[in-house]
Order: structure tokens, then C-alpha cells, then sequence
């Protein structure tokens, strides 16, 4: 290469992956260097995890080379990937629920073995964890299963700066935020500054594009398996970043002019510690706090409350959009189109028996309104990739008759431009009369609401209405824990 | 050349094509002169290794752990305590037979209740509630051997349009349950169930409602091919359903369907399940001893799932 | 004197007729007993499964209830034998019928299960002097009486070489996977002259053969109320001959008179024999009249019998 | 600052109280069992349970369920009473072999992705066959060193509860201290990240199963010393017990949870339970009806204690 650039730490050079039909990568060339954190962007699909697997030697491409420090691997796979100090913290989280946190800091570091490995790999993750999320509160001797959502990104994210004997040198972070708060995200994001400063390298993948542009030193914009720009980061803007991405811009998300819902009656209402929940018919009530202090478990009760596990119910009184698709989204042996009208079969089916072609019709209906990628309804749900899934499961929830829809964090991995056709329909549907209760982690998002409940420690401690929802507020209050 | 790859897509194809194998290995020994009496032994045969087997898929698809191990316990009882109160009346056909139902439905509540109530491991649930039936059915006749009602007994070992009549019971209440399965939202949802109950759960279905249904199919299905087997043999015995413990589920799993739940097969348990009765004939007949004969039907269990496997469940 | 005395049942199996008919016939005479002071205790039980450990598991519970003998129906002539020795070291007494054990320590009332199958086929020939094709029904693989009776069915076709076994397939011991497996095997097989069998699978052969429309062959009979029923049933309308054997489930009664006279401090061999029971074409009908409906040919032992049996054997 | 009770010690207080009740039970049922004697007739036969168990449990950490479990046993136990008395040696040859053998399947399993269930129920007729073969009629007889092996009395404790102790100290050193403990319970927890972190599955899968056949050779082998010989149905029922003494022990049939304490809890209640029945007396009729209800009974015992355990951890 030339004489004035480090050698890459990794280069990729013309790849190309294919699913069946589906061109995941279509000739991609891409070369991280040292020092260096790229921020990659894309629409839902676009093929941002599928290169990644590629650097990290968990997928070979089908077409392409790849070289490290500057040598043309012919056999490049995870162990070399590892050898060579590539990370990768991944989409899903792929830690081992049952084991600790130490014993999973075994099994991510091959090395670590021997008599008393368990004391070497506790020091090991402290001290990363402790880098990373200071004042994290982790006790490393507890099961993995046992951590919130957010607890479980912190380690693993800790996980991929740990070091033990092979330091890492380039760490890929796949939407590492997803699940964390903007706190959280701010202290990662400083110390993955700090990282690139001291020499090492970075892939950033996020959906926020703040966090990209405010971190990444050069952002690199993915579309249809290609990569369409390449620029320092400098050079980008929010606006000129939303353009390349292919996504027509449709301003800033503005919340809804405030109506007088004085007179609409609540459909759904919750007791507990702390302040009583209520929501009103034709409401969008936001639930906000840091990550992991009971807005989900809210959501959990919500639902309890309004459905039976005992008998079937003609008329849902209440509909769910999950956050963790694995754990509680998507059926992994369906169709997507099994997958999207399970929520809606009661009305799809006279006496018991579904209707096929109705069935198809609605499914043909949605796929068009949000515009869900694949070629064909019938295909598994597991060929979309993770942002197209989440559509499937919104159109779950939102093509029921449902009044109410809880929705739990319903965005995490979904592209920009998609999120504004969503946030246009929950718009319009909570005008139609139907009420919203989401919980989100980003910001923007608990700002469109009408109003907001924030948690702190399992309870509601404030209620936030209209013009008084914003941004400064809203973290007064969770980390203060006082209403204000 | 498409076609054929279609269909060895198919999960059932192999345990079809299995039985079809051992019942052509069976036929060349006698240069084919008994073709017609070895279908209809099998067809007889396989027909209450179906109906259970039916049960037991249902159950099966409710996912990981979900098993119901009482089935024999079960055949048992409402054999004998339906032969009991017909004893050898031919106008206490019905009566029986509604006694034999409602004690499926007892047991499938009693199996779905400490399921439920003590939160345990179908596995264990069920198999604490087939000691329980079986001592029930000890109590109520200690064993003894009461013949069924003439009218029964003709009925179960005779033939229509040449297919024996508990084959076509045994068919009837396949094509039942696949429409259940393909058809219904109650077979969505126990898919559904299957694949993950926390997503059944949030979608709105009514999880526990779903499951306590299917294992009272299940445990009602378990009953009828009791009531019936009581009858074919000539008298319910204490020991009758003990073969189909294992055999429910062997025919369920070699039929094609996920031993991981959510994905089930109607036409696979008819494959399986004469192949089952097959292939003991075909090593009989075969004149092989107790040993390699079961060492044999190992193997080929084996290589049947070897073939079938590691192929990837088609999207549905 | 034994009135202090108490003596456990120690059963592995109670899923068919004749084991419930041994239980049954246990209840009966040793309840008597224990009513009119001969023993203190008689108690019976059984395990939820027949299987060796499980039994082993229950003698090591009997020794510890502290019984002062067992008699024992066991699963295995040798997997006891441990458990056995234990219960021998502590100075039980313990007598095995039925399924006897091995081991030196106990005592067992055997019944010629060889010879039970010999005879079977020695009946055939007197029957069928010119021979033929057998068909062997056996029992539960791997298990001691299933190999014994089958031995004496193969001596016996030695013996008798006009014979030939063309088929054997497992029955074990229940109407229903008997008619199961040989509908399987029928199709296969030439004709048949003779069944040999070894008790409680003739009816399901019958039913099976019967099913095929094939001629009805000479099958042995196992002393079950149906099987008997079924053959009084074709004498009547064809004049079917065969023969019944099996060992009658009241042996039980005279395992419990031994370990009750060994208590009593008589001197008893180790090794006793009772004969089985056997019905033939003169005594069926009187026999099928004191049978139970759907229950097992019996005979009940007394003390007197007992003695009697102990003294021949001296 | 948090309360630092883990999941995994509660995990083994629950089956550890249920035993202790049951016993209480019994010591109050049959006073004669409170002794070194009574102790040894009470446990013994737990000791091969305890080691089916953690066989089963070495299966079940991988997520896949062995139903071969009985017969296998069954088999080794004719091998254990045959060839390893009369030819160590060739014994000796065969038993590592079937080890082998059984590492071979989580191969096979592993790599076509076969459904464990199946292929287990498949390999159970496999050694019933072999077993019938090799003992057609029950005999054989244990080799003298098992039987010294077994009935030995070591001082203070009786054996069955020396091996025990020393069984549970095993498996727990192997499978909750050691690098492939943590590896093979990584796989049952999320092979995909233990893929990713460079481990070859299949090599844990196939360490699984044969640390698994290993246990079960160990289980045939004391089963022979104290029964002294053997036949080819000897262990069926250990399929069932080994699957329920994990369950009991508080080991889950998917995600990799497991405790081998638990399990060799989980056996020795279940064997207890059996004892606690006969010293109740009850009608024959109802004998084997109450072997349900005593599992039902312990398990209700195990929903209590969590519950009760669960308040706690929640004031
Ligand atoms: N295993 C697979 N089988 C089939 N198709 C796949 C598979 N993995 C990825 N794809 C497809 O490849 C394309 C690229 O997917 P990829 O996951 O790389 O997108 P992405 O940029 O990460 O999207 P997102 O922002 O949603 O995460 C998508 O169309 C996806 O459906
Ligand atoms: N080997 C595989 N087999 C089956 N499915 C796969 C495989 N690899 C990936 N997938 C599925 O394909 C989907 C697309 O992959 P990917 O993870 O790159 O998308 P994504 O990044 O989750 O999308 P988004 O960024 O919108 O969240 C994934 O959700 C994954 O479930
Ligand atoms: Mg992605
Ligand atoms: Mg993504």
C-alpha cells in the first residue's frame, strides 16, 4: 500500500456473499487500519453484519480475499481472526446465559487455561468492565442469566476490550448500544475514543447516527450489499449521512400537537410502588429512565393483566411488540407470514379455521406498508435481517384490533428511515383512537410521546406532560429520581 | 429431477421409504405369496402405534420436555375398566366407550394439573401419574381378563373394502388431526407454543388453555386405542399398553417430526409406524435371534434418522 | 412355634393375571394364618417396576423392617444375590419360588421349567405322529424362565426329530404382542402343525391364526381362563384337542408354609421341586369351572401339603 | 451491597432440604436405619444411580437427552460380570471401547444434526441386543476386586455415603470448576458463542458423551459389585431414575443448567423415597401408585422451598 498508511489490520478486497437469492455483499472492499475507528451505516439489510462475520472469520466469502498486516490469507477463520487481536461484540447477544461472567470470560479467551484460570480471568474482565463502564456494579461471580439486558451488553462489550495475553487491536461493535442507555453509551463511547486514540481500531455499526458521528474518524455508508461512500468523518453530516443511506429525509420527528385528551377515558391503568400508571384512549405514554429500572417488567404486568392463559379471547384488549426477538418475537420455524399474523388469527378465521386467503391478503398489505424486504411472504422469518424482522413483528401487533399496544423498545436495530414510517403510523393510529404505551431507550423516541413516566429502581418517580417531555427533564428526573 | 428433490425434502419421506424397503425385504423371502396378508397384519398393527402416536406428536410439538409418559397407564385403564362395564354386552358398546373417553380426559387433567400446579417437568409429571393410573387400573379388576363385547371383537379384527376397520379408524382420525395441524389457529398456536412460549405468551395466545387441551387429546387418544386394542386382542390385560410407551414416541420422531417442538407430521407417524411393526417381521421372518434382532432394529432406526436428518426444516 | 414370626412377600411384577392370582392367593391363605396365630405378619409387596435393583432395593428395606423371613418371586436368579446374602447375613430366612435365586444361602422351590417345555413337544408327537412344523412363541428375552423353557422345547425337538421349528418370535407372555408378533411372522411361514408356547400367549397365537384364515394348528395352552375357554369352545364345535401347562400361581402359598416350617425349625433342603399344572382334553372342563373368569388356573397349598412336599424331598 | 446468594446455591438447597425431610421421614418411620448398617442398606444401590446420573446430566449439559441410559448400563453391567472377571484385559478392552463409542455419537449427532432422542432410543435396542447376546439367561459374576470394592467398611462412614461424597466431589470438580466443564456447559448454554470464541463444538460434544459413557461404565461396574452377577434387563429402569435424578437435583433439559451435587442428591432422594414407601405399608394395589405420589410429593416439597426461598431473597 502506500508508504505513509500504517498496513491494514485487516483488508477485505472484492467480497461477495450470497443467500440463495439474496446478495448480501456485493464485491465489498473495505481495509481498517490502526488508529482508526470506522463508523459503518446502512439501511436494514444492507449487508453491515454480514462483513462484519467476514473480518471476524465466522463467515468465508464466497468471492474476495482477505489480508492481514498486509499478508493475503488463504485460510482466514476465527481462530486466526482472534490470533491477530479481532473482536467482535455481535448484534444478538452471544454470551452463555447459565454461566458466570468469569466462565464466560473463559470461554471467550482460549488461552486462559490452567490451574487457577479462574483468578486470572476475574481480573481479566474487572479490570476491562472497570475501564469501560466505571462504577458498572457487575459482580463478576453472577450468571450471565441472572443480568438485565443492559447488564449483559456492558460485559460483553467489556469483554471484547479484555485482555488476556492477545491484546486486542481491532474490536468490531455491532449496535452495542441497543440495549443501553445514553448514559451507558456515553461512557462506551469515550472509552472506544480513548482506544482508537491510544492506537487500537474500531467498526462502529449503529442505527444512531450521533454516536457514529460524533465517534467514527471515517464512516463508511453501506447500501444493497455495496458500499456507496467512503469519507472521513468530518466531511458528514446527519443530513448528508440519511441521504447517502438511500432513506428519503423526512425532517426531524416532531411529536404530534398536543390534544386535550381530558375527556377520553383510560383504557388501561396499574397500581404498584411508586406513582399509579394510567393511559387514555388515543394516548402514545412513553416510559423512560435508564435501562433495566422496570419499564419492561410494567409492560409484562400490563399484559398480564389484560390477557387470559386460560381461554382464547375474540376481542385482544392488549398487543405486544418485543424488544428481545429471540426470547419472545419471532417464531423461528415459521414463514413470515405465519409470523406476522399470529397475533390477528381470530379475525382471519371463521369457526376455528383460518382463512388462507385472507390470510395472504393481509400479509400482501402490510409487507407494502412498511415495506418489509424479501421477495416472498413464504420464506422463513430467519432470511430477513434483524431490522426487517422487527417490522414484521410491529406489523404483528399493529394489523390486530387490539386498543391498546405495549411496546417493548420496539426499535432497537431498526434504519432510520424506517422508524419514521413508523413513527407516521403510530401517529396515525393513535389519532384513530388507539392508545400506545413504549418504552424506549433513545431519547428522540420517549420525546415524541404525550406524555411520560419515568422509572428509577423498579417504580415510577415522575410524570412528564407535554411541552414539559424533554430531554433535560426526563434525565433530572431518573437519575434524580424526583419529579420535576 | 425437481420433483424428486421436492419430495426428498419431505420429512416423511424417509420413514416411508424405510418401511416400504423392510416390507419388500419381508414379501422376497416368500417370493411375494403373502403380499396381501403382511399389509393388512401391518396395517392392523401399525393402526394403534398411529393413534397413540397421533396423541404423543401433539404433545411433542408443545416443545422441549413436553412428552406424555402415562400413555400406557392409560391404555391400560380404560381397557379395563371399559371392558369391565360392558362385560360382554353388546348394548353397553357406548356406555364403555364414553367411560373409556372420560377416563382419557381425567388422566390428561390430572397430567396438565401437576404440570401446572407443581411446575414440574412434563417427563416427570406424567410419568408420577402413569404409576398412579396403573395401580387405578390394578384396583378396579386385579388383573383379570374379560372378554369384549361379540359385536367389538368382530368389528376390531374385521376388514372393509379390504383396509381393516381399526386402520380406517386409525385414518379417520389422522386426516382429524391434520387438519387440526394445518388448518386451525388451535395447531398455530401449538406450534407457536412449540417454537417459544414466551413469544405465544406475548402474541396472545393462550398458552396454558392450548396445553392443557393437547394433553387431554393426547390422554384421550391414549384411551381410545385402549378401548380398541381391549377389544382386538380379546381382553384388556395390565401389561397391554406397556409397548407403546416407547413406540409412541419412536413412530412420532422417525415420522419427521422436531423432537425441538413447533413442527409436526401426520403422514410421517403412518410411515414410521409400520415400519416399525415391519421391520420386527421382516427379522422374525428372517429367523434371527432375540439379540441381533434388536441390534438390528437399532441400526435401522439409526441410519433411517441419519437419512433424514441434518436436512433443514422447510419454511411453513 | 412361629407365632411371633414375621414373613414379607417380596414381588416384582404384578401387571399380569397370574401375578395378580399369586397375590390374590397369598392374601387369602396367609391372612388365615395370620388370623388363627400362625405368623404375626405376612406382609406383601411389590415394586413399580420389574426390575433386579429395584427389588434388591426393597429385600435391603425388608431387612432393616427387621421380617425373620422373605419369600421371594425375584427378576433375576443372580442379580439378587446380593442383596440376598445381605439379608441371609442378617439371619433371614429366605425362600424363593418361581423366579428362584442362585444364591447358597436361600432356599428354592423350583419348578422343572425344561421339562415343562420337553413336555409340550413330547405331547405333540403322540398327537401328531407323523410331525411337522412348529411355531415357537417365547417369552421376555434375557430372562431366566423365557431360556429354560425354550431349552426344553429344543431338547424336545431333539428328541422327537419328525418335528421342526420354523419360526420363533417373542411374546412376552401377553395375549396382545403375541397375536402382534406372529400376524407378523404368519404371512412367512409354511403350514403349521403345532405352537409351543410358554403360558399365557396361546389365545392372541390363536386369534392371529384365526385373523390369517389359516388352518388351526395344535397350540399348546398356558392355563389362562381364556385360552381354556377358547379351546372348550373349539372342542365343542370341532373336537380340538391340545394340552395346558403352566406353574400354578398358588405356589405362592406353598413358599410361605416352608419359610413358616424353616422358622419352626424343621430341617428343609435347599432345593425343592414342585410339579406345574397341567390340564388335559379329560380334565379341561372340570378345571375351566374353577377358574375365575379371566383368571389363571390355581391350586392353594396347605401346611399339610407343605410338610408333605418337604418330607418327599428328604 | 447485593445479596449475594447465587442462583446455583439455591439451586442446591432445595433438593439438599427435600432430602433431609425424607430422611427425617424415614429415621422416624424405621429407627433401625439410623445406624452404619442401616445407613449402607439405605444407600447402597444409589451409588450406581448417582453415577447414571451424572452421566445423564453430562448429556443434558449439552442440551441433547440420552435414553439409552438404562440399557447401556444393562450391557456394561453383563460385560462387567463376564469378560471383565474372566479376561480383564479384553474387559477392559471392550468397556473403552464403548466409551469410544459413545464419544462417537456426539460426533455423529453433532455433525448431522441428528435429534439426540432418537438416536439414543435407536442405540438402546443396540446394547439390549448385545446385552441378550452376551447374556442371554441371567449370570455372570462380579469380578472380586468390585466386590471388595463395594462391600468395603471404610471407618466413621458407610460406604454408600463415602461414595457419594466422593462422586459429587468429582463431578463437581469436572463440570463446575474445570476449563471443559465450562466449555460443555457453554454449549448447552449458547453453542453459537462458543463457536465464535474459536472452541470446536463438536470436540466438546463428543468430550460430553464420553465423560458420559464413562460415568455409565463406572455405574455398571459398581451395580455388578453389589448385585455380584448380572442380566441383560438389570438397569432399564436407570434411563427414567437418571433423567428424574437431574430434574430433582435441579438441572433444567435445555440451557446448560446443571448441578452435579444436585444430581447425586436428586439420586440418593429418589432412592430414599423407594424405602420411605415400603415402611409405610400400603395395599399392594396402591404400591405402585405411591412411587407417583412420592414424586409428586418431592417435587411439591421443591416448589415450597422455592417459594419460601424466593420471599426471602425478595425482602
Ligand atoms: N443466514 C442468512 N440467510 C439468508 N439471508 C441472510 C442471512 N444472513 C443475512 N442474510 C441477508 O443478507 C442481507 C444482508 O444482511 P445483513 O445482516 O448483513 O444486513 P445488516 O446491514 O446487518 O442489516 P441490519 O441493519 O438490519 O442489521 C439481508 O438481506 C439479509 O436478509
Ligand atoms: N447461519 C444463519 N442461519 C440462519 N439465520 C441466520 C444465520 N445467520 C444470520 N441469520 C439471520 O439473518 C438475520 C440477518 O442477519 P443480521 O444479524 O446481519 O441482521 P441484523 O444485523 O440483525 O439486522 P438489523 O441491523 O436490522 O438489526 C439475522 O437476524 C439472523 O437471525
Ligand atoms: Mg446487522
Ligand atoms: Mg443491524
Amino acid at each position: 500500500m502506500t508508504g505513509d498508511k500504517p498496513k491494514a489490520i485487516v483488508e477485505v478486497a472484492d467480497a461477495k456473499v450470497s443467500f440463495g437469492a439474496v446478495k448480501a455483499l456485493d464485491g465489498v472492499t473495505l481495509a481498517i487500519r490502526p488508529g482508526e475507528c470506522v463508523g459503518l451505516v446502512g439501511h436494514n439489510g444492507a449487508g453491515k453484519s454480514t462483513i462484519v462475520s467476514v473480518i471476524n472469520g465466522g463467515l468465508t466469502p464466497h468471492q474476495g480475499s482477505i489480508s492481514a498486516d498486509g499478508d493475503i490469507l488463504a485460510h482466514y477463520g476465527i481462530n486466526a481472526a482472534r490470533e491477530r487481536g479481532v473482536r467482535c461484540v455481535f448484534q444478538e447477544l452471544s454470551l452463555c446465559p447459565n454461566l458466570t461472567v468469569v466462565e464466560n470470560t473463559r470461554i471467550l479467551h482460549r488461552h486462559l487455561g490452567g490451574f487457577g484460570w479462574r483468578k486470572r480471568a476475574k481480573e481479566v474482565i474487572e479490570r476491562s468492565l472497570d475501564a469501560v463502564f466505571p462504577g458498572h456494579g457487575i459482580a463478576s461471580d453472577r450468571s450471565v442469566g441472572e443480568l438485565s439486558i443492559a447488564e449483559r451488553q456492558m460485559v460483553e462489550i467489556g469483554m471484547a476490550f479484555s485482555d488476556a495475553g492477545v491484546a486486542p487491536r481491532l474490536v468490531i461493535l455491532d449496535e452495542p448500544t441497543s440495549s443501553l442507555d445514553a448514559s451507558l453509551a456515553e461512557q462506551m463511547l469515550t472509552y472506544v475514543r480513548h482506544f482508537v486514540a491510544a492506537g487500537g481500531s474500531v467498526i462502529l455499526i449503529s442505527h444512531i447516527l450521533n454516536e457514529i458521528l460524533s465517534t467514527a474518524s471515517r464512516i463508511v455508508v453501506m447500501k444493497d450489499g455495496r458500499i456507496v461512500a467512503d469519507r472521513p468523518a468530518a466531511d458528514w453530516t446527519d443530513q448528508s449521512l440519511v441521504e447517502a443511506m438511500g432513506s428519503v429525509v423526512k425532517g426531524e420527528a416532531h411529536r404530534r400537537a398536543t390534544r386535550d385528551l381530558a375527556a377520553a377515558p383510560v383504557v388501561i391503568e396499574q397500581g404498584g410502588r411508586g406513582m399509579p400508571f394510567r393511559a387514555k384512549r388515543g394516548e402514545i405514554v412513553g416510559l423512560a429512565g435508564l435501562a433495566g429500572h422496570g419499564q419492561t417488567r410494567m409492560l409484562m404486568k400490563l399484559h398480564a393483566a389484560k390477557t387470559s392463559d386460560w381461554l382464547p379471547r375474540r376481542d385482544l384488549a392488549v398487543t405486544f411488540v418485543a424488544g428481545d426477538r429471540r426470547l419472545n418475537g419471532v417464531f423461528e420455524l415459521w414463514s413470515i407470514l405465519k409470523n406476522l399474523s399470529i397475533g390477528s388469527l381470530g379475525d382471519l378465521a371463521k369457526r376455528g379455521v383460518v382463512n388462507a386467503a385472507a390470510e395472504a391478503e393481509r400479509g400482501a398489505d402490510w409487507k407494502r406498508r412498511i415495506d418489509i424486504r424479501t421477495q416472498d411472504l413464504a420464506n422463513r422469518i430467519l432470511s430477513l435481517s434483524g431490522g426487517n424482522q422487527q417490522k414484521v413483528l410491529f406489523a404483528r401487533a399493529l394489523s390486530t384490533r387490539a386498543p391498546v399496544v405495549l411496546m417493548d423498545d420496539p426499535m432497537r436495530g431498526v434504519d432510520v428511515g424506517t422508524k419514521q414510517e413508523v413513527y407516521e403510523i403510530v401517529r396515525q393510529q393513535a389519532a384513530g383512537g388507539r392508545t400506545f404505551v413504549w418504552y424506549s431507550t433513545e431519547m428522540e423516541e420517549v420525546c415524541l410521546c404525550d406524555r411520560v413516566y419515568v422509572f428509577r429502581e423498579g417504580a415510577i418517580v415522575a410524570e412528564l406532560a407535554g411541552g414539559a417531555v424533554t430531554e433535560e427533564n426526563i434525565l433530572a428526573a431518573s437519575f434524580r429520581g424526583a419529579a420535576a | 429431477m425437481r420433483m424428486l428433490d421436492r419430495v426428498s425434502r419431505r420429512p416423511w419421506i424417509w420413514s416411508w421409504l424405510a418401511a416400504f424397503v423392510v416390507w419388500f425385504a419381508t414379501i422376497m423371502v416368500t417370493g411375494g405369496a403373502s403380499t396381501l396378508d403382511l399389509s393388512q397384519a401391518a396395517l392392523t398393527f401399525a393402526a394403534f402405534s398411529i393413534i397413540v402416536g397421533i396423541g404423543q406428536m401433539f404433545v411433542i410439538t408443545l416443545g422441549p420436555g413436553n412428552v406424555d409418559l402415562s400413555v400406557p397407564s392409560t391404555m391400560t385403564l380404560a381397557g379395563t375398566v371399559a371392558l369391565k362395564l360392558m362385560d360382554v354386552d353388546n348394548a353397553m358398546i357406548v356406555p364403555g366407550l364414553v367411560v373409556a373417553v372420560l377416563i382419557g380426559i381425567g388422566v390428561g387433567m390430572l397430567n396438565y394439573a401437576l404440570i401446572k400446579a407443581l411446575r414440574i417437568p412434563p417427563i416427570i409429571a406424567t410419568l408420577s401419574v402413569s404409576f398412579i393410573v396403573q395401580s387405578a387400573a390394578i384396583w378396579t379388576n386385579r388383573g383379570l381378563r374379560i372378554k369384549p363385547p361379540s359385536f367389538l371383537a368382530d368389528f376390531t379384527t374385521a376388514n372393509s373394502f379390504g383396509l381393516p376397520n381399526v386402520a380406517i379408524i386409525a385414518l379417520i382420525i389422522s386426516i382429524f388431526a391434520w387438519f387440526l395441524l394445518e388448518k386451525t389457529v388451535y395447531g398455530r398456536w401449538i406450534s407457536a407454543i412449540g417454537q417459544s412460549t414466551p413469544a405465544a405468551k406475548m402474541a396472545g395466545i393462550p398458552v396454558d388453555g392450548t396445553r392443557f387441551v393437547t394433553y387431554v387429546f393426547c390422554a384421550v387418544l391414549a384411551s381410545l386405542a385402549g378401548y380398541l386394542l381391549a377389544c382386538f386382542s380379546g381382553g384388556a390385560a395390565l401389561n397391554m399398553g406397556s409397548e407403546y410407551l416407547l413406540m409412541s414416541i419412536a413412530v412420532v420422531v422417525l415420522g419427521g417430526t422436531a423432537v425441538a417442538g413447533g413442527d409436526s407430521n401426520v403422514p410421517g407417524i403412518w410411515g414410521a409406524s409400520l415400519f416399525m411393526f415391519l421391520v420386527v417381521s421382516m427379522l422374525n421372518t428372517y429367523g434371527l435371534g432375540a439379540g441381533i434382532r434388536l441390534i438390528m432394529t437399532g441400526l435401522i432406526i439409526i441410519s433411517v434418522i441419519m437419512l433424514a436428518g441434518g436436512r433443514q426444516p422447510g419454511a411453513r | 412355634d412361629t407365632s411371633g414370626k414375621k414373613i414379607a412377600l417380596s414381588n416384582n411384577y404384578a401387571g399380569n393375571s397370574w401375578r395378580q392370582a399369586m397375590l390374590t392367593s397369598w392374601n387369602k391363605v396367609t391372612g388365615e394364618a395370620v388370623k388363627s396365630g400362625v405368623v404375626a405378619a405376612a406382609d406383601a409387596f411389590t415394586t413399580a417396576e420389574n426390575q433386579a435393583t429395584e427389588q434388591a432395593a426393597q429385600i435391603q428395606n425388608m431387612i432393616l423392617q427387621g421380617y425373620d423371613a422373605i419369600v421371594l418371586n425375584a427378576a433375576s436368579p443372580t442379580a439378587l444375590n446380593g442383596a440376598v446374602k445381605e439379608a441371609c447375613d442378617a439371619g433371614i430366612t429366605v425362600v424363593s419360588f418361581d423366579g428362584i435365586v442362585t444364591e447358597p444361602c436361600a432356599w428354592r422351590i423350583a419348578v422343572d421349567f425344561k421339562e415343562m417345555g420337553r413336555s409340550q413337544v413330547e405331547y405333540l408327537s403322540k398327537k401328531l405322529p407323523q410331525g411337522g412344523n412348529l411355531l415357537e412363541i417365547r417369552g421376555l428375552a434375557g430372562v431366566f424362565v423365557d431360556d429354560e423353557i425354550s431349552a426344553g422345547i429344543h431338547e424336545g425337538v431333539k428328541q422327537f426329530p419328525q418335528f421342526k421349528i420354523v419360526g420363533s418370535v417373542h411374546g412376552d407372555w401377553a395375549q396382545d404382542v403375541a397375536q402382534k408378533a406372529v400376524a407378523g411372522i404368519l404371512p412367512s411361514l409354511p403350514e403349521i402343525a403345532g405352537v409351543v408356547t410358554q403360558g399365557g400367549d396361546g389365545y392372541g397365537a390363536a386369534q392371529a391364526i384365526a385373523a390369517a384364515k389359516r388352518p388351526m394348528p395344535v397350540i399348546v395352552m398356558g392355563n389362562r381362563e381364556d385360552e381354556l375357554k377358547w379351546w372348550k369352545e373349539q372342542k365343542d364345535a370341532s373336537g380340538y384337542e391340545t394340552m395346558s401347562v403352566s406353574i400354578a400361581p398358588g405356589v405362592s402359598t406353598l413358599a410361605f408354609w416352608v419359610a413358616q416350617q424353616i422358622l419352626d425349625g424343621k430341617e428343609v433342603k435347599k432345593d425343592l421341586v414342585v410339579p406345574f399344572l397341567r390340564i388335559d382334553q379329560a380334565n379341561l372342563e372340570e378345571n375351566l369351572a374353577n377358574t375365575q373368569a379371566g383368571g389363571v388356573a390355581n391350586v392353594e397349598y396347605t401346611q399339610e401339603d407343605a410338610i408333605k412336599v418337604i418330607e418327599a424331598a428328604k | 451491597m447485593r445479596l449475594t446468594i447465587s442462583a446455583d446455591a439455591i439451586r442446591l438447597a432445595i433438593p439438599a432440604l427435600s432430602l433431609t425431610m425424607l430422611l427425617a421421614a424415614v429415621f422416624w418411620l424405621q429407627p433401625r436405619a439410623m445406624s452404619y448398617v442401616g445407613l449402607n442398606l439405605l444407600f447402597n444401590l444409589a451409588v450406581p444411580i448417582a453415577l447414571a446420573t451424572i452421566a445423564q446430566m453430562l448429556i443434558m449439559a449439552v442440551n441433547d437427552l440420552d435414553l439409552s441410559m438404562g440399557t447401556f448400563v444393562s450391557f456394561v453391567a453383563c460385560v462387567t460380570a463376564t469378560f471383565l472377571r474372566d479376561a480383564p484385559m479384553i474387559g477392559a478392552l471392550i468397556l473403552a471401547g464403548v466409551v469410544m463409542v459413545y464419544a462417537v455419537l456426539g460426533v455423529v449427532i453433532h455433525l448431522r444434526n441428528l435429534p439426540s432422542i432418537v438416536v439414543s432410543l435407536g442405540m438402546s435396542f443396540v446394547w439390549a441386543g448385545l446385552a441378550v447376546l452376551l447374556l442371554p439367561a441371567p449370570g455372570g459374576q462380579a469380578p472380586d476386586w468390585v466386590r471388595a470394592l463395594m462391600t468395603m467398611k471404610p471407618p466413621f462412614a458407610p460406604m454408600a455415603i463415602v461414595v457419594s461424597v466422593a462422586i459429587a466431589a468429582a463431578a463437581h470438580l469436572l463440570v463446575m470448576r474445570s476449563s471443559l466443564g465450562v466449555l460443555i456447559r457453554g454449549v448447552g448454554g449458547n453453542e453459537r458463542s462458543v463457536e465464535r470464541a474459536g472452541w470446536s463444538v463438536l470436540a466438546a460434544r463428543a468430550a460430553a458423551y464420553g465423560l458420559a459413557g464413562f460415568f455409565a461404565v463406572l455405574a455398571g461396574i459398581a451395580l455388578v459389585g453389589l448385585t455380584t452377577s448380572a442380566d441383560a434387563n438389570i438397569a432399564l429402569r436407570y434411563t427414567l431414575l437418571s433423567i428424574a435424578g437431574v430434574i430433582l437435583g435441579g438441572g433444567e433439559f435445555i440451557g446448560g443448567r446443571v448441578s452435579p451435587v444436585g444430581a447425586v442428591i436428586g439420586a440418593l432422594t429418589l432412592t430414599l423415597a423407594g424405602s420411605f414407601l415400603s415402611f409405610l405399608r400400603i395395599s399392594p394395589d396402591w404400591q405402585i401408585g405411591a412411587q407417583g405420589a412420592i414424586l409428586i410429593i418431592v417435587l411439591a416439597l421443591r416448589l415450597l422451598l422455592n417459594r419460601v426461598e424466593k420471599r426471602e431473597k425478595g425482602r
